[in-house]
């Protein structure tokens, strides 16, 4: 439409960057929720960023499309400055972001198709054709039952499927997405993020993602941004920020998602030397693959027992993190075989009787 | 009644009707716009104007000020350009829909005020320009109100449009007052105003079921 | 019971500058007078019939018998104040005899002005009333209308202000001055002499033998107060008593 | 303009702002209750009861059908029994009130139909009552529109007093209509005039910020 | 307070019903939301309830206050049916029982304070208590520092929280929470869940937990209840439903917390015999420990490889899912090896080359 905003990947090749902010601050009040970002997002790229609730997630995605305005910082999309325009000149811009927004917005007073229709009415279509592509993006959510329901008539993942539909509708290149799959099933929530990775990889579709699900970052992100307290405190691909968390933040987001001791083992850990050790090691890349834990069983075939935790992939790196039990006099041959297979081991302590 | 009374009646009738419904119409017509501007430029609004805003808070209290029976004699030459004559029904619609305009444009300011941002926000994140918030979002987001405001506004007119007696527009109000009070035949008043309570009954209740229809919150 | 202050009803207008110089009038003679302004006809004699006010100042004898008639009032006139002839005024013919047939005549619409104004047409021949027709006619006691002329019946304040939009208009001399309505505009009025709608100060009837009415009559009918009627009246009223 | 008119002038402000002062309280008072009984017992309301609402509506609709001079004699019985006279600007108070009460309900009724179901169900699921519903919900969450609703009211009501001059009762709108419209004396009237907007502003600014105030919605 | 409701677990120590629902329905135009729903809850029980989006979920609990009216079945709360009960009479129950809702419904006119505060408000009690009450409950939801604060000035994941210590407010007997963590990072999820916990162990409270996140199911919930279309499709300790789920649906739901094979060796799969097989070993139990993995490495020393999966525990119960690589000449010896320790066992097919 606009020679500005024209910024699909297929477009260019090259692996410019659509987005660029530089120490963007924005405070309400006492609360700094953004407390000097600063952060690039190449073109097709799906950036997960997580964070504890409260942390500025949801004023940052909204600085992007001018929703909301910064107190200071740079906020560039597709290499244009946009923290100084007028609402007008951002409309054309705003046309090729879709947004999905944490409490759905929307439009009570319309149907549930016209809803996904209106950024296309807004594009200017005609009637006919965006009632079909609404009717193609509800099949796609998995709602075409419900084109005619008002959005009061909807169930809470319904109504966030609406909104995904919506902010899908007008093709965007670049989505900004603010906890979409929060009130969705796993099962639907797998289907929407296929549907996301499907767009992203076939049209260059440039996603931004808010979420609590670090499955969803896992299953979906190129990269990941950990934010604390309005501050960027992490960042990287997944599968390294994922295995290997560096901040503290980062590693209690995650924890959920990487095994953990269970609880009752945990209670019975002891630092004494008796019974025996519980050995956590982690160990990431092609390294973790079924051998490690094959010649680790090699090398001390009676005496390590998995207690807890496996093989995982993250974007197909295979991931490794594994409880190990074992005798007490095993202890540091183990942590030493381990760690020339280059696993990160820590001795956690020592359980009394079998678990 | 008599049967001159009874046409009387009829005739009242259809005045007040016609009175009423074109003054109403107007004041929909352009206090909607009134009211919307007043929204939309105040303070956070979509096309905020705080300048603009004053003067048009300014110009519709002042018009809201002034007595209605002086705004019908100091509308005269207006009434008389617009519809060729200061007096009868048709005359009467003019200073009734210039009273009615700033009127409703405060009943309607407080209904679009209710609008949730959230929604504005939805579609400016659409690239939505200011034309398509009022048409997608304030306006059908606020119908509800503005549909039970203008019921209000309509129930109002019927009883300003009794005033309009004053430069011979008819109407049951005026028959009230005429006969009724100032002749005090009571018969013809109580039939009058039974009238119009049907009349206002009506009103509400069709105003009524229309926001019930649509009302999709819930 | 010695009255020393007495509440008078008047219509808003300028009565009210008259009846500050009553007022000051009255205070020379011992009497203290409150006015009470109203600006509807019917509330004076049926808040003086009440006896919320002790006497009132507005109307004139045909109206009062009328209200007499259907309110049951006990209220009785003690002294004249002023006459307003009403007459026909037209902006576009010269006499009554170049009114068209379908001609558009404006008359005021409340009772006592209607019926008055009817009278005015009955004596220019313009329509006739049905026989027997009180003094406070409306458009439906007219029994012949040769010329069908349509009336218009408009507020007394209005209807001076609408002759543009008439081909006539009846409205009260006091209205058609403040309307730009000239002498010359004047194509038929009442008679003045013996008028039966002199105004006149009215109370109930069981105090009109009260010490304070000749007084209060008193502080009407003199010069200092006919000074102040003539010159904020401009001639449209004339003193009657 | 002469000291006696500047007098004048003052005690009709005055006037005006008593029979508006008290007669918008008295219809707040008796308005807003009305105003909820409405909601509440519709259709899908916290106390459906649909023949008591449809005999409030018609009582409602009744007072507001009667043309207010009309009701201003009408109520002469009432009044005296009320304030003791039946003239002046305490007399007043009792038909202004009396007809604003039933439009105050319609406007509050506006209002307080939009607050969101889900904040009553939130309630309702507390083990909360009616009363608490009203209390904590309906009111405080339609507030914003209530106080938008009664500024329009007042604004309305300065108008509605000028007819009050009927029976004696003063006030701005009587003062510029005895002046202006029947006595023809301009200056007057536009002093009046702009003293009335001046007030009419003044109200107007006020309830927008008690609004802006109320308002946590954004 | 009444006789009829004080039915906390301290008072009477046998396991009766709390919650038993006979063969409920209800319809919304076309959509039968639940149709035919018969289900039980034992004091001071957790029930998970999960199912798709739109299953009927959310009806379902707003039945057990009585915001909805089912159009049919039978409603028992503490042995007391309830469907045919008034508004009035509904008031004391519903005041033991607590509600999250799905979308927060926070009073926008009242500050944060005064909006966990309304419970106690309703009950009675004098301001001063209230105020500290609530203070009490914001700072163990976390947001001491937001309690003048209105609801607009929250972010989502705050807003929830508030909700949460609305709903303990007034000590409930009963919590129905939809989707109470669904805007909540994993940290503030884990930190609410412990509270909720806590208040189970130590007060009785029986919780039941509409839940999208799999993960909280399984670290809190004693027994879960799948909904599809209205209808109960699985149900069991929660345990049990996860290590062998029986349903399509529940599987589905499932998938993601139970380890998957990665996208990328799934892809690879063929039904043909060349290469390594692709087995799928689930195990459940005390058997699942550690000791099954290493006696199959023991068993199959240079021909076996754990691909992908590990043990995982839910309530204490070790639960095993592994994906394991070997040769195709030992497929039939590693089945029947691990049949005979108990698992379940399916050959998923080859990959050619070495994964
Ligand atoms: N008021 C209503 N009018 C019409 N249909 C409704 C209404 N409320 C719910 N439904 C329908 O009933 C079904 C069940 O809704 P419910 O809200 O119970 O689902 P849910 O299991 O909570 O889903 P979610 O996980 O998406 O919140 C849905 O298909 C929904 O569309
Ligand atoms: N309008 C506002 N007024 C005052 N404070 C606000 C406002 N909006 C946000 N905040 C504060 O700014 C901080 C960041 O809010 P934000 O919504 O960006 O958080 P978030 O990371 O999206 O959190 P969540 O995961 O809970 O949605 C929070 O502490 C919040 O209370
Ligand atoms: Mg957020
Ligand atoms: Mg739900």
């Amino acid at each position: 439409m606009n020679k500005h905003v024209s910024w699909t990947a297929s477009e260019t090749e090259t692996s410019e960057d659509v987005i660029r902010l530089t120490d963007l601050r924005r405070r309400f009040g006492e609360t700094a929720a953004l407390d000097g970002v600063s952060l690039s997002v190449q073109r097709g790229e799906i950036l997960g960023i997580i964070g504890r609730s409260g942390a500025g997630k949801s004023t940052l995605i909204r600085c992007l499309n001018g929703l909301e305005r910064p107190d200071s910082g740079k906020i560039e999309i597709d290499g244009r400055e946009i923290t100084g325009l007028t609402e007008a000149s951002l409309q054309p811009l705003r046309r090729k972001i879709g947004m999905i927004f944490q409490h759905f917005n929307l439009l009570s007073a319309k149907t549930v198709e016209e809803n996904v229709a209106l950024p296309l009415k807004i594009e200017g279509w005609p009637k006919a054709k965006r009632l079909a592509r609404a009717a193609e993006l509800l099949e796609l959510v998995g709602l075409s039952g419900k084109a005619k329901a008002y959005p009061s008539e909807l169930s809470g993942g319904q109504k966030q499927r609406v909104g995904i539909a919506r902010a899908l509708a007008a093709s965007p290149a670049l989505l900004l997405s603010d906890e979409a799959t929060s009130a969705l099933d796993p099962e639907t929530t797998r289907s929407i993020l296929a549907l996301l990775k499907d767009i992203n990889s076939k049209l260059g579709l440039t996603i931004l993602l808010i979420t609590h699900e670090m499955e969803v970052v896992r299953n979906i992100a190129d990269r990941v941004t950990v934010l604390d307290a309005g501050r960027i405190v992490e960042e990287g691909p997944v599968w390294q920020v994922f295995s290997r968390p560096q901040t503290e933040t980062t590693k209690s987001l995650l924890s959920g998602i990487r095994p953990q001791l269970p609880l009752n083992i945990a209670e019975r850990l002891s630092p004494s030397g008796e019974g025996d050790a519980i050995v956590a090691i982690d160990i990431a890349g092609l390294a973790a693959a079924g051998p490690f834990l094959r010649s680790l069983s090699a090398a001390f075939p009676n005496d390590s027992r998995l207690v807890h935790g496996g093989v995982d992939h993250i974007r197909e790196q295979p991931v490794g993190r594994f409880f190990v039990a074992v005798s007490a006099a095993s202890v540091s041959n183990l942590v030493s075989f381990a760690e020339r297979l280059g696993a990160q081991v820590e001795v956690l302590g020592h359980v009394a009787d079998h678990a | 009644m008599s049967p001159i009374m009874l046409e009387l009646l009829m005739q009242s009738l259809w005045e007040t009707i016609l009175m009423t419904a074109a003054s109403g119409v107007i004041s929909l017509v352009f206090g909607l716009p009134l009211g919307l501007a007043l929204v939309i430029t105040s303070r956070g609004g979509i096309a905020e104007n705080l300048w603009l805003n004053g003067v048009l808070g300014a110009v519709i209290n002042a018009f809201r000020s002034v007595p209605f029976i002086i705004l019908l004699v100091a509308l005269i030459p207006v009434t008389r350009l617009i519809v060729g004559t200061s007096i009868g029904t048709w005359a009467a619609i003019v200073p009734l829909s210039i009273a009615a305009t700033p009127y409703y444009a405060r009943i309607a300011e407080v209904s679009l005020r209710e609008v949730d941002r959230g929604l504005i926000e939805a579609v400016r994140a659409m690239g939505g320009n200011r034309w398509t918030i009022i048409r997608e979002v304030l306006i059908p987001e606020a119908l509800p109100g503005i549909v039970a405001g203008f019921t209000v506004t309509i129930v109002t007119l019927i009883g300003a449009s009794a005033m309009a007696g004053a430069i011979g527009a008819g109407g049951l109000g005026d028959l009230a007052i005429r006969y009724g009070y100032q002749r005090f035949e009571t018969a013809v008043m109580v039939a009058v105003v039974a009238v119009l309570i049907v009349l206002v009954c009506g009103i509400q209740w069709f105003g009524d079921r229309v926001v019930e229809r649509l009302d999709h919150r819930n | 019971e010695d009255k020393k202050e007495l509440k008078v009803g008047i219509i808003s207008g300028e009565d009210e500058d008259v009846w500050r110089v009553v007022t000051a009038e009255a205070a020379k003679r011992g009497l203290t007078i409150q006015t009470v302004v109203f600006n509807d006809y019917t509330q004076p004699n049926e808040a003086l019939s009440r006896g919320e006010i002790d006497a009132n100042a507005f109307q004139h004898l045909p109206y009062l018998e009328n209200q007499i008639k259907t309110q049951d009032y006990k209220i009785v006139p003690v002294g004249y104040t002023g006459v307003w002839p009403i007459g026909l005024y037209s902006k576009k013919h010269t006499k009554v005899a170049e009114l068209q047939d379908g001609a558009i005549i404006g008359v005021p619409n409340d009772p006592s002005n209607e019926g008055r104004a009817l009278r005015v047409l009955q004596n220019e021949g313009l329509i006739k009333l049905k026989d027997g027709t009180g003094i406070l006619a409306t458009i439906a006691d007219i029994a012949e209308n040769p010329k069908n002329i349509q009336i218009k019946e408009l507020d007394a304040g209005i209807v001076g202000r609408s002759v543009d939009d008439l081909d006539a208009a009846v409205v009260n001399t006091d209205w058609a001055l403040k309307s730009g309505l000239t002498p010359e505009n004047r194509i038929a009025q009442e008679q003045v002499a013996d008028n039966p709608y002199r105004n006149f100060i009215a109370v109930r009837e069981e105090s009109k033998d009260e010490p304070w009415v000749k007084p209060l009559v008193e502080a009407y009918q003199n010069d200092v107060v006919k000074a102040e009627f003539d010159r904020v009246y401009k001639g449209t009223g004339i003193s009657a008593y």
